[in-house]
């Protein structure tokens, strides 16, 4: 029996199923009330729950966070969401100076299990401040989760896993996974934080991707199938704490790596995948270990800027192609990515 | 009567100014319809406008009476909702719409989009789309301006929904700590996305200015003659060296938070609200005063064909307009040229 | 006279309570002291407070009169400078004493210091380093409280310096909109660090509470009564749902910012300042009160000899514990226990 | 003739020097007026310059940076200081979503060369929120800058590089450089930044440091030449952007690589430094790249805790030693770190 269920579906029934079984469950974030309730993903919580346990909050992100410690310091369990991840920057003092370090200041005395999720912008010419992907960013700050779901399933698994954990968690989703639609199950069940998921196996090379990037990775393994390339392509799912052991697992069958992060190449969480696995597997490689993510620049708004800014799927082939060919020209952006964009629709 | 106090062609500038907002936006709603019905027969049209969009109809009033108030010379800078600030600014038409149609002739080079427009060679700073991010540049502005000894006036414009964020109080707090030329132009629509302002602060937008120490005063956006009133008294401090002063100025957006809609449909807003502004549109209150001050109607229609012509020229131009080339991505990255 | 709405216990438990603070960090710039010659003599002591230590002597009151008015239920959320607050709110003091020294039995296991001071068993639920930063989360336990149905108050104590950061304004709005159960405390001893208030701050701190909504009340922190008095109407307010309230409690640090030295040599705080300030010493005031009351001087005595020996002691139990051993560096990352 | 200056006198000199040379420096930061000056740093521009120039702000370092941008936008050139870079958690927004994209984002019509000083602090139990060494927060944002300066010559020439630059600049100074000498020339110099030094020359282990960790550095090359093994050291000194060159460059002569930073391990900026070397030189290198860093918890305050979680030369000696020996254990912090303590003297 299959059910498909959206993305944006799974994360509103995650966030029901919770509310449901635990009354200390409640959202709150910019608009989580609107119709549109943040692309869908709100709207069934505030239908059955209403204004009580779903409410709006003014343009305060930095305080609310800091509201949502404090309440997850005395027992509830806090949902905040943000229709864009750009705005974390506004939360970061609360995000990485208190949530991450309250357990460990007070030697574990209390928790502060707050969730927050956010969005990753993309395409329409949102430009620099809306199409930010910024895992960099949060992970070198110990103390707190980041995870970045790519599937309705696994949305639906770790929401429910963040809001039963005892960490603070920042839950990273990618715009252009919200309306893809995966076999969910109903009832409760939890995705556990910190595993990798084997999306596709395979023998020539490992694509890990983060988020939307398992979408373009898929993509690119049906292509290279098609050349006899035989890819495997494991969705890293968490961020932090990452699956060290089924990303070296895979990598040490392979041979070859290449990591597609929809953040930024230099200095992005890629480059920690990179560090670690050419430590753990010196010698052991077949090729150098390639990352495929955003270019030194912030996002441009014009078409023709944006389809040279995001990687896709025809860079990930390139680049496995070239690795396993052993004609490596690197990685560059290209301009399959402008294919993606659909007419305006108000919620860009 | 504030209006008495303007001269005819103080009013017909403001006239000419607001009209050019509303048909430059009513023509962007116009592209929005083609190049819709385009997409929807699923043909790619050869120009279109693919950034967010957030228009300004209704509320040309905060804007124009503000911007015609400061020098070439004053700075301003924006919001996500900044096509109205760009133009009454005095920014280039031409430039602006090609910038929404992502052109290498944009205001921004393509770079930015509708929610950034700048121009520095008149003042333009250009536009954050973080809410309230762009307040507190307006103060650095205001405060080289001290530092360095000019009259010039910085403008931070921004809606009722950025006075909730930290840094505006910040802002204001330190603005008032060094009575720095800067004027604070909250254009209250009452709305931030959807959410109604009496859902978001427990007090009046003015009773925050006063407990940060800043002077304030309310201007109806429907009426110019009102927004020119207060801007006038906010200049004249600002330059005196008296400090900033916030100037809250009540409108409303007919179109939807963003694109090209009227949201009353699926949102909270009401028709009967939407109806009632619409009845106060500012182009129309002042239409009806310089009528009855006797200016001819062909004066005005002259105006709108002139206006029209314009509008129509930078949507030519921008069409005209080659794109960006891909390797133009990594160009701009610590500006062109030495700061002015 | 709003002494006499007291009675003599409730002012003599706030006349030990202040006693506990000053003897306890009396106690500590003392071992600062013998350390100090130790390390000048090259000598490496074998217990020693190696943590920023930021002193309240002199600011007694306000932690003293505002927690005598909570109950165990409530919670309170401090900042680097929390000793009197933990203590007041009932914090163990042994614990308190192993924290600072870096001890495994401190009340965070060695982990956060004197910054950090934490005991959520009487409701103390830590404190904050980031000037400003807990006041969001007094907010947030006050949102629990709310949502839970539980009389719960939650007390944000913080300075005056903490009045300038944007999420001191965006919480107290925020709690006036949802008029929550929370008292914001801001101790206002005219410095941060060494910078006047009045070179930082444009306007009075309970006009900024004006400006969001919030009520306020300002208390001499020289005199217990009057802090216990504001505290009792704030606490009153919140449990019957009339929303938060601000105290301004003014009061004077007579040490350094941080440390344990007198600061006014090298710095912009006058000899002659202090001195008027020591002149008004909460606890002096207080017992001058208390002998025209009638209590006898031998009860005021016993109560001294006694927190001398409870402090005492907690040195002792400090030095006699354990330090963490390095493999503690990794526990305690997520927390131990569930929320309560 | 040598001039010896601490690198705290060298950032008040390089700071005074540019205000003389150009009128529109400005220096503001909470404290900058104190007599204690941000451990010595800004005192003699504040002595010279009074307080028109040099002038303590309200603790709002959000707005205060968002000013900093404004005044640079209109002809300014501001300098902000903060006596620690956890603060600049507050102040991310405005760096990373303004600051770093003003100039892209007009189509480089403006420039916003704002220049931010920040403190790394350590020692005397500062615990979590007084510690951090945020480079890897700031480098995944394109459009700024980020220098970290190890030595007094280096601070006074990238500060003036960064005063006379168009970039946005962040520099991040750790508390224990402030009291090291150095040569520096009197007058008015730059030291480019992107720009590696070779700290120390060896043939056959490279240690890439960062600030502090070349200090580390230097001593366990001392160590290791008494064993015979021959370290290079390069001093990285500037983060983004950072030298790939004179690194790749040594790496291929020694073979070996440790990158020693004064942040975090995992998800740390030398995370980029061993994915790229492992990129540039695969089957070149004799041994995996090796990172020592801070460990994945927050900075705890018992002297205990604090000697466990800092990493120190001992860990470097250890760990060039296992590469070049060939039994490598990894790194891992020691309690060599203690030992720097000093008695409390109030500006901690
Ligand atoms: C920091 C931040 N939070 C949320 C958003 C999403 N957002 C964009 S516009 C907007 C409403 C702004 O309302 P207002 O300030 O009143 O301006 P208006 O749109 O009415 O002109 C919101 C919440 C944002 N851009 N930035
Ligand atoms: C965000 C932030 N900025 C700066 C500092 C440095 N700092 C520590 S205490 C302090 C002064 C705080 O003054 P106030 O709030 O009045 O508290 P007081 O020390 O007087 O109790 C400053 C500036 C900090 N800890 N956090
Ligand atoms: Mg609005
Ligand atoms: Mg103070």
């Amino acid at each position: 029996m299959t059910r498909l269920l959206a993305y944006s579906d799974a994360l509103a029934e995650a966030t029901t199923l919770a509310m449901e079984r635990d009354p200390a469950v409640f959202l709150m974030g910019v608009g989580v009330d609107d119709p549109g309730g943040i692309f869908g993903s709100t709207t069934l919580p505030h239908d059955r729950f209403g204004d009580a346990r779903v409410f709006d909050t003014p343009i305060s992100e930095c305080a609310l966070t800091g509201a949502a410690i404090g309440a997850a310091l005395t027992g509830m369990r806090p949902l905040m969401v943000h229709a864009r991840c750009d705005f974390l920057l506004l939360t970061l003092d609360q995000l990485a100076n208190h949530a991450a370090k309250w357990s460990y200041m007070s030697g574990g005395r209390l928790s502060a299990p707050v969730v927050v999720r956010a969005v990753i912008g993309r395409g329409w010419g949102q430009a620099a401040q809306h199409s930010q992907s910024v895992q960099a960013a949060l992970a070198p700050f110990p103390g707190m989760q980041v995870i970045m779901p790519a599937t309705a399933y696994d949305a639906k698994g770790m929401l429910l896993s963040a809001l039963t954990g005892r960490w603070p968690v920042v839950c990273l989703e990618h715009r252009w996974l919200y309306g893809l639609k995966d076999d969910v199950p109903e009832g409760f069940y939890t995705v556990e934080i910190g595993r990798a998921r084997t999306a596709r196996a395979g023998t020539d090379a490992t694509v890990v991707a983060l988020s939307h990037m398992v979408v373009e990775a898929m993509k690119a393994a049906d292509v290279l199938a098609k050349e006899g390339i035989d890819v495997e392509v494991v969705d890293l799912r968490s961020v932090v704490p990452w699956d060290r052991e089924t990303v070296c697992a895979s990598v040490r069958r392979t041979g070859r790596l290449v990591v597609a992060d929809t953040g930024p190449r230099s200095f992005g969480v890629g480059a920690e995948i990179a560090a670690v696995v050419n430590e753990e597997l010196f010698g052991e490689l077949r090729a150098p270990v390639r990352r495929v993510g955003l270019p030194d620049v912030p996002t441009p708004c014009a078409p023709v800027l944006e389809a040279a800014f995001y990687p896709g799927s025809a860079d990930l082939v390139r680049t496995v192609r070239a690795l396993v060919r052993g004609v490596d020209h690197g990685a560059r952006g290209d301009a399959s990515a402008a294919r993606h964009d659909k007419p305006f629709s108000g919620a860009f | 009567m504030i209006q008495q106090a303007f001269s005819d062609d103080e009013l017909l500038r403001g006239d000419r100014a607001m009209l050019l907002v509303r048909r430059a936006e009513e023509r962007v709603v116009r592209q929005y319809a083609e190049q819709n019905a385009d997409f929807a027969r699923g043909v790619q049209p050869a120009h279109a406008i693919k950034c967010p969009t957030h228009l300004s109809i209704g509320q040309e009033g905060a804007a124009v009476g503000v911007c015609q108030e400061l020098n070439v010379d004053d700075v301003a800078i924006s919001t996500h909702r900044c096509h109205a600030h760009y133009l009454a600014k005095g920014g280039d038409l031409r430039a602006m719409m090609a910038e929404l149609f992502g052109k290498s002739t944009g205001c921004a080079r393509g770079k930015g989009g509708s929610m950034h427009l700048v121009d520095p060679d008149v003042g333009m700073l250009g536009a954050s789309a973080i809410v309230g991010g762009s307040i507190p540049l307006a103060v650095g502005a205001a405060l080289s301006a001290q530092m360095q000894g000019r009259t010039r006036v910085a403008v931070a414009f921004f809606g009722d929904g950025a006075v909730e964020q930290g840094v505006f109080h910040e802002s204001l707090a330190f603005a008032a700590l060094r009575r720095l030329p800067v004027l604070f132009v909250c254009e209250n629509n009452f709305y931030a996305t959807l959410s109604h302002v009496e859902a978001r602060q427990p007090v009046g937008i003015p009773q925050r200015a006063t407990g940060l120490g800043v002077a304030s005063v309310t201007a109806d956006g429907s009426d110019l003659a009102d927004v020119l009133h207060a801007a006038r008294g906010a200049v004249r401090r600002a330059r005196a060296g008296e400090g900033p002063t916030l100037i809250e100025v009540r409108a409303y957006r007919w179109m939807s938070h963003v694109g090209t809609e009227p949201d009353t449909g699926r949102m909270k807003r009401s028709a009967e609200e939407l109806a009632l502004w619409k009845d106060r549109c500012p182009l129309a209150v002042l239409r009806v005063r310089l009528a009855a001050r006797g200016v001819p109607a062909a004066t005005l229609d002259a105006m709108g064909t002139e206006v029209d012509a314009a509008v129509e020229d930078a949507v030519e131009f921008a069409r005209r307009s080659p794109a960006p080339s891909p390797e133009d991505l990594f160009t701009h990255l610590a500006g062109e040229g030495a700061p002015s």
